[in-house]
């Protein structure tokens, strides 16, 4: 969608929201809102977009307690803000959002998680990203190697870049807003995302890319929403097999669940930012066992994590309780560069052609 | 000559005042700033048993003077029924002399040790006898006494008596010299305060060397004095039988039985001996060390009912402890409860319970803890007292009060135990046993208090909550109306029909907007209102509209008064040019069907 | 530095220290390092290259004991790898090669911290940069935007961007290896580093970076190496003015250190990585004060980190004394981004002109 | 009738019986389960201090017995010189009745009251009299009685007495019939086995419902019984001196001080009397109080000798302690420290510090800690006692113990203090008061000790650094020295130029390469050695070159031994075929010159 759409769509869903608790008040209801409750407990499985979303429950949020009506007028001045920043045509962050507040008076924000979540109601309620707003992450974008090209519109104007030909040997570096970006086209077989730097860069460096025709995605730990939309992107353009790549532990197979079914708290955007064909290719926990990697003892936390997992909608599946139990009983974690152990070409000589072909992303 | 018969030479006997004498730490005198405060305590103890006794209203006066840099001079006065001349020295000058160790009922003293042995130590450090005057009749005149002790035979060594004028008509004055410290002057007057808590009946006097402190009596009712029961059945052991057996040998056995113990009719009497498998028509002369055993064995296992509580014990009341503490700490909510007499191997005993809340006390605290066994106050030794850990064992949680091992915040909590022995975990009384009967009443009485603190607490709450919603509704909302209008582009709504839907009562706006104040009030009720409105601020508001019916400065600050009558759904407002901070009141309307509010905060 | 000059540089030097032992060895004595100890008491200010070193104090590691005896067989062992590395023109992270020595029984490395110690102690010994010994680092390389012309040499060849025209609007990702990157030109008048990346895409929205003709380079937080490499170079190369734009606390004082004056954990690179002629321009503790910035309130472990820079040389001037102190006396820190707190172009309309002209950056 | 006659009818005397009797926690009798222990250390001490006075190397037997349920029969029998019949009666049956309590010296009872208490609660509890048997003399029979006690007026009650034959030939025997349980065994034990600590020159031997233990003694020596002496004019306060003085009335004051006083001859004397300002020849009648005043501030002024602390006291000596230490810990390391005597409140103490390291001590453990009194040990109450807190006020870390608040490690500390008055701070007798000046001698004796310590921990880690920097020669630098080889490509250096230089010792290597087990022997020394050489492992070693003098087959294991003559510089080497894990060791050099690494490893 192009800026101006977006911006299109935008402004009158926000002018909704307001207009709502105009008719509110003139017929002398008190202003509310109304939003689903967002917990592990209340995400659902769509059929329809094979997305986890949020599901049935909601809650009232009445004007009825200053708490609750301070929310509100907080939320009249953002929808306020926000519309000024759409017509201007100016963006910030949500950092700075924070600080703008600070001349608000009784709606100036307390903390800046009060603004994100604030935010996040927002979201929820015009069924657009925070980016349609004009606002900002503050995270880091992710980093793309391999063969396929792209056009970023930017404020100077349409660059048209190739990810292996026109980019040094740290890749494209994905914008904030990757609704600036459009895929064009590629010669790729499959798009690996990828938890580490180091893994990332051994991939490049043996030519993983380009001997099996793969896009690397490097996530940087827990991915933005910006990486999880482009891989969303990618594989909804041009139905490429998306494969996730992390360390075996709890913490990597929520980067795992992220970007194939969506985050807790992002759910409402699920449609968005998931791309449920993504599968799960290592570290498993039957690696650890089955190549004998270097590893460390699970602590109690790690634990405690991959028991959180066994009651999460998104780990329910026979695999991944059975991986889960694995490692529970194993009582052990490895690193992606445990692979190292057995010399630095194994991971791409022998693990993942052999992952490949067995998920049937690689015919034999 | 063999080495016993050697040693057997130097055997002798020691007097119950030596051994005291070198074991001073196990009475509480073993520091000299502990010292004073026993020697106080003590008089005081006795002072207040002699009036219960004499069924008189005490005044106590306490005196602490400082003779040179580690030499004070102590004296304690009351106005009991004073003590005949005979009886002074023993009852000064002996060690365990004195008339309630035999006997059962409540009572503050019970050794006949304590006052003696401030007397021993006193003598011991400056060599100094003690002094005692007492009058037991207005008719009479004083007897003044120098009283020291024979340590080798714990026996009174009168130094001089004579009679003396007095101005009491009745009473007694004993001064000690020792040698002490002021050190603990805080906690000396902390023993009195909470002494003067749960004796709500003593006006008690201190001069701490000049300074003059005074505890008044909330009650003018002077307290039944306890009177002494005969021991109860399950509370004796074998050795204590067989010394009663022994006294009385010529009695029948169940002669024996009911005139000895308490609750032991003759029903009872024979119920125990056939269960001892014993004749009660039998001399106890005749009964062997197997039968005395099989009766006390049964004697113990007969259901017999609890002493009787009322004659030997004096529970304070809950009226008298809601008082006092309300004297003390001027609290915000306060409750108490007498629980029903109990017993605990055989041993009567009541415990009292109060909570008070808010007032003066401070909310980041924990609890502040007020310990007494039998109308005294506990000071040391918390930690080790069934007291605090009975208080500690209770959820408080359940009735919305923050815990961490003690309940915290603005609490206080009073429990009093009073019983005929009350099981002190050492001689210097400091701490009480844990006693499972007794924790289990003190726990009771605890969480029945804890109910209603919860009750006043939530009521509190849900005014809080009437509050913040008209906040919400008559503050907010109309901010959110004007920014909503702004993004629609149209006029702000009224949210007056809100107000008016959701609140049903008077409501009272004041606003300073460019330097005029606006006060609006809107009647929502269904009632026509006659209003007085008062609105106090530093503006002169000569031009006020309407006019108001009254105007008056007073300091700084102008005083205006409206009157209004105002139908019901009816509005009324008025302005004027100011802007200083003000303050607006209603009168007319009852306090929780109105709602003031300043918007300029 | 071509790559073939770096590795014919490299392998003399690790040979030789292996040669050094070797002849230890040989006249019967116990082979040994000697290195400067690795404190903040010991480095000094170097009057030729204007940065700060490590002084004089050294400490010799004889093979005496068992401990000190295994610490030379690892780096033994380490020299040996990195050699056939260099022969093989590989290359690997850290991470790697903690887990390549899992075979190398009693030299196997214990703790990660331990390989990246040693490896420091190569660098010191050989005075080259681990890049030199074909070991990447796992850290994030920083973004670059801005009017300046590179060269990149990648295994794929070599690659010619401009920083500004084709880059997308996140800008150029800097590589892990610096010393494959050469600048070419440019048309800037500064080169500004910044902390946060809210404040780099701030700049970029407003358009700072083309009308005052700035390099902008996002530091993301303490800079990695090969970003204080990249400020070094271009300032070398062009003579160009660097100013380090970082939150106001003491954690972000040290950044500016760190690009200024070296950090002590790489006080032996500080030639090559370290800027002393970059110049702070904020946030000032005097700002927070002057423009009444929205402040937190200094916890106790920032008052801590204030007290100890006022102990560490590096802060040694009037200027930072005189800053310290106000900050401590004030009890507040604030962040970048607080600046939107006056409205979104404060900081590009009013703040930062008027410092760059304060600093002589910019002329009046 | 006035109410002050009323209450004066009921004036009574209660004796020192009754008032143990309803306070029995005093005296540690608070609970069934500790009543067990103290009547056994009342009766154990009482025998270990007859023992003491009549030169008798003690052998005290403990026996306690279930008789029913919840009734133990608890007996101590010693070898002493028992006591003669006229004397069983007061000393069992009236409290505050003994021969030590007015005697100035160290000794375990003191007050009289102890083994009586114990009597009278066991008669309360089970109504049964105590048995005691008693012997003076080989010549004489043995005297029985069985007593109780009459509680009202503290006075024995003698149920029989008869002549007996008994095995001892003198010595006394006690048996108590009480209500308790045995839940505290092992606590009953522990007193026990630290009673022999400290008494190592008694024999006690303990049969506990038929589960003997024995303490064995580690000396053959009586030890000398403490003599009384006279008060220390720098101990006395005015009430005693007030009291001396009225005892001796026709004396002049010089001999009076003189002759009641240890330490003051005349010319002390007269320095007293000028600086009270008193003629030393007046008779102490004629003293006023202000006058005794002056005497006891001149008396506590003036500069005196300590008093005569190897008279009246009895320390146990670091030797005894060493021995007795080791033999029920098995210790790596004791010292013991018996400290000059020194002197509190005019009270002559002597302490005794011991410290042990290693052995059967656990090393994750806090330090275990052993209290002594006057040769009892001190079970309860650790936190409030002097002996700790100066322990946990010892920086021990000075001498490289680790320490949270107390020392932790393997580690037992031992503290004596020997007292004629040892500062209790209960009559349980369960801890010592914190006096400065016993503090500051347990802390210089634990100082001293724990200088000892370090030096000891050092040598040990001497010796570990001597094979950590064999560990790095002989096995580490070979490996550098391949890997440095392979690096630079030239043949690896031989190393055995350093391990000669380095280490000038005998140095023995086992490695075993690809089936092959290879033994070398390196002479650096300068001496030419005659040595056996043993290798032990699971191969049979036929093929072993040169032959081993001796092989044989022991369990799974063969030992091969070679002899082997080697010139200083020589080197000796064997190999065999096998791969099977094995050990070395050589004999024929000094252990401290001797190397053998197992490079297999």
């Amino acid at each position: 969608m192009s800026k101006k759409d977006l911006d299109a769509r935008a402004l009158p869903q926000l002018l909704g929201i307001a207009q709502g608790w105009y008719d509110q008040m003139k017929q002398g209801e008190i202003p509310s809102i109304r939003l689903p409750t967002r917990t592990k407990l209340n995400i659902a499985f769509d059929e329809a977009s094979e997305v986890w979303k949020y599901g049935e429950k909601e809650s009232l949020r009445a004007a009825n307690t200053e708490k609750s009506a301070i929310h509100l007028l907080k939320m009249a001045y953002v929808i306020a803000f926000i519309k000024q920043q759409i017509r201007e045509d100016r963006s910030s962050t949500l950092r700075e959002l924070y600080y703008i507040t600070e001349g608000w008076k009784r709606a100036k924000f307390e903390t800046q998680d009060e603004s994100n979540y604030l935010i996040e109601d927002l979201e929820i309620l015009s069924d657009l990203q925070r980016e349609a707003f004009h606002l900002r992450p503050e995270e880091d974008g992710a980093s793309i190697f391999g063969p396929i090209r792209l056009k970023e519109s930017t404020r100077r104007g349409d660059r048209v870049l190739h990810c292996q030909d026109d980019v040094g040997e740290a890749g494209y570096q994905i914008p904030n807003n990757m609704e600036s970006v459009e895929f064009l086209d590629h010669e790729a077989k499959m798009v690996i995302a990828i938890e580490t730097g180091g893994m990332y860069a051994r991939l490049i460096e043996n030519g993983f890319d380009r001997e099996e025709k793969a896009i690397l995605v490097h996530l940087k730990g827990q991915p933005a929403r910006s990486t999880r939309r482009l891989l969303h992107m990618i594989n909804e353009k041009f139905q490429l097999p998306v494969v996730v790549f992390t360390d075996g532990d709890p913490w990597s197979y929520r980067i795992f669940a992220s970007v194939a079914y969506g985050a807790i708290k992002s759910a409402h955007m699920s449609e968005l930012l998931a791309t449920p064909q993504a599968q799960f290719i290592g570290v498993q926990p039957s690696d650890i066992r089955d190549y004998n990697l270097p590893s460390d003892k699970l602590s109690q936390q790690d634990v405690d994590a991959l028991k959180a997992e066994l009651t999460d909608p998104r780990f329910n599946t026979d695999y991944w309780k059975q991986q889960i139990h694995l490692q529970i009983d194993l009582g052990l974690k490895s690193e992606q560069q445990a692979f190292a152990a057995r010399g630095l070409d194994f991971v791409t000589r022998e693990y993942l052609p052999r992952r490949l072909a067995e998920m049937g992303v690689l015919k034999g | 000559m063999e080495i016993a018969e050697e040693l057997a030479r130097k055997q002798r006997s020691i007097s119950v005042a030596e051994f005291f004498e070198k074991n001073k730490h196990l009475l509480g005198f073993d520091s000299p700033t502990r010292g004073i405060i026993t020697t106080v305590k003590e008089a005081v103890d006795n002072a207040l048993d002699a009036c219960e006794e004499a069924g008189v209203l005490p005044d106590i006066f306490v005196q602490v003077r400082k003779i040179s840099d580690d030499v004070f001079r102590i004296g304690v006065e009351d106005n009991g029924p004073g003590i005949v001349p005979e009886q002074i020295p023993p009852v000064f000058g002996k060690l365990l002399y004195g008339s309630r160790f035999h006997q059962i009922k409540q009572s503050r003293g019970q050794q006949g040790i304590g006052i003696s042995a401030a007397i021993l130590y006193a003598q011991l450090t400056t060599g100094m006898p003690a002094v005692i005057i007492s009058r037991t009749d207005a008719r009479k005149k004083a007897h003044r006494f120098e009283l020291m002790i024979k340590t080798e035979a714990n026996e009174p060594d009168v130094r001089s008596r004579q009679q003396v004028d007095w101005d009491r008509p009745h009473g007694t004055r004993v001064e000690i010299e020792f040698k002490s410290t002021l050190a603990a002057k805080k906690r000396l007057l902390e023993y009195l305060r909470y002494t003067s808590v749960v004796n709500p009946h003593a006006r008690i006097t201190a001069d701490i060397d000049g300074e003059i402190s005074t505890f008044e009596r909330v009650s003018a009712e002077a307290i039944p004095c306890p009177k002494a029961i005969q021991p109860h059945p399950h509370g004796i052991e074998l050795g204590t039988l067989k010394r009663m057996l022994s006294a009385q040998e010529s009695m029948t056995l169940e002669v024996f039985l009911v005139e000895n113990f308490s609750r032991v009719g003759k029903q009872v009497a024979r119920e125990i001996c056939e269960k001892a498998r014993l004749s009660g028509e039998q001399k106890i002369s005749m009964l062997q060390p197997a039968d005395q055993k099989r009766l006390l064995s049964a004697m113990q296992s007969v259901q017999i009912p609890a002493p009787p509580a009322s004659v030997c014990l004096s529970p304070i009341g809950e009226d008298l402890i809601r008082r006092s503490m309300d004297k003390e700490f001027s609290l915000d909510f306060v409750a108490a409860r007498t629980r029903p007499s109990s017993v605990y191997s055989g041993h009567p005993f009541v415990v009292e319970a109060a909570i008070g809340y808010g007032g003066k006390l401070n909310a980041d605290d924990k609890a502040l803890i007020l310990r007494f066994a039998n109308r005294v106050p506990l000071l040391y030794q918390p930690g080790a007292c069934a007291i605090t850990n009975t208080i500690a064992g209770v959820n408080w949680k359940l009735y919305n009060i923050s815990q961490q091992t003690l309940p915290a915040g603005p609490i206080i909590i009073l429990v009093h135990v009073a019983s005929t022995n009350v099981p002190f975990t050492s001689e210097s009384k400091d701490a009480i046993a844990s006693i499972p009967e007794i924790e289990r009443e003190i726990g009771l009485g605890l969480k029945d208090l804890g109910r209603e603190l919860k009750l006043f607490l939530s009521r509190r709450d849900k005014k809080r909550v009437a509050d913040d919603r008209a906040r919400a509704i008559c503050a907010v909302i109309p901010e959110i109306a004007i920014k909503v209008g702004e993004i629609v582009e149209k006029p702000a709504p009224d949210t007056q029909a809100i107000e008016g839907k959701i609140m049903r009562k008077v409501i009272a706006k004041r606003r300073t907007v460019n330097g005029t104040v606006q006060i609006e009030v809107n009647n929502y009720t269904s009632q026509p209102l006659s209003l007085k409105i008062y609105d106090f601020s530093p503006d002169a508001a000569t031009d006020a509209l309407p006019k108001p019916a009254f105007s008056e400065k007073s300091g700084d600050e102008y005083t205006r008064v409206w009157n209004c009558e105002l139908a019901a759904g009816g509005t009324w407002t008025a302005r004027y040019g100011g802007r200083g901070p003000g303050h607006l009141d209603l009168q007319g309307i009852e306090e929780k069907q109105k709602v003031v509010m300043d918007l300029d905060v």
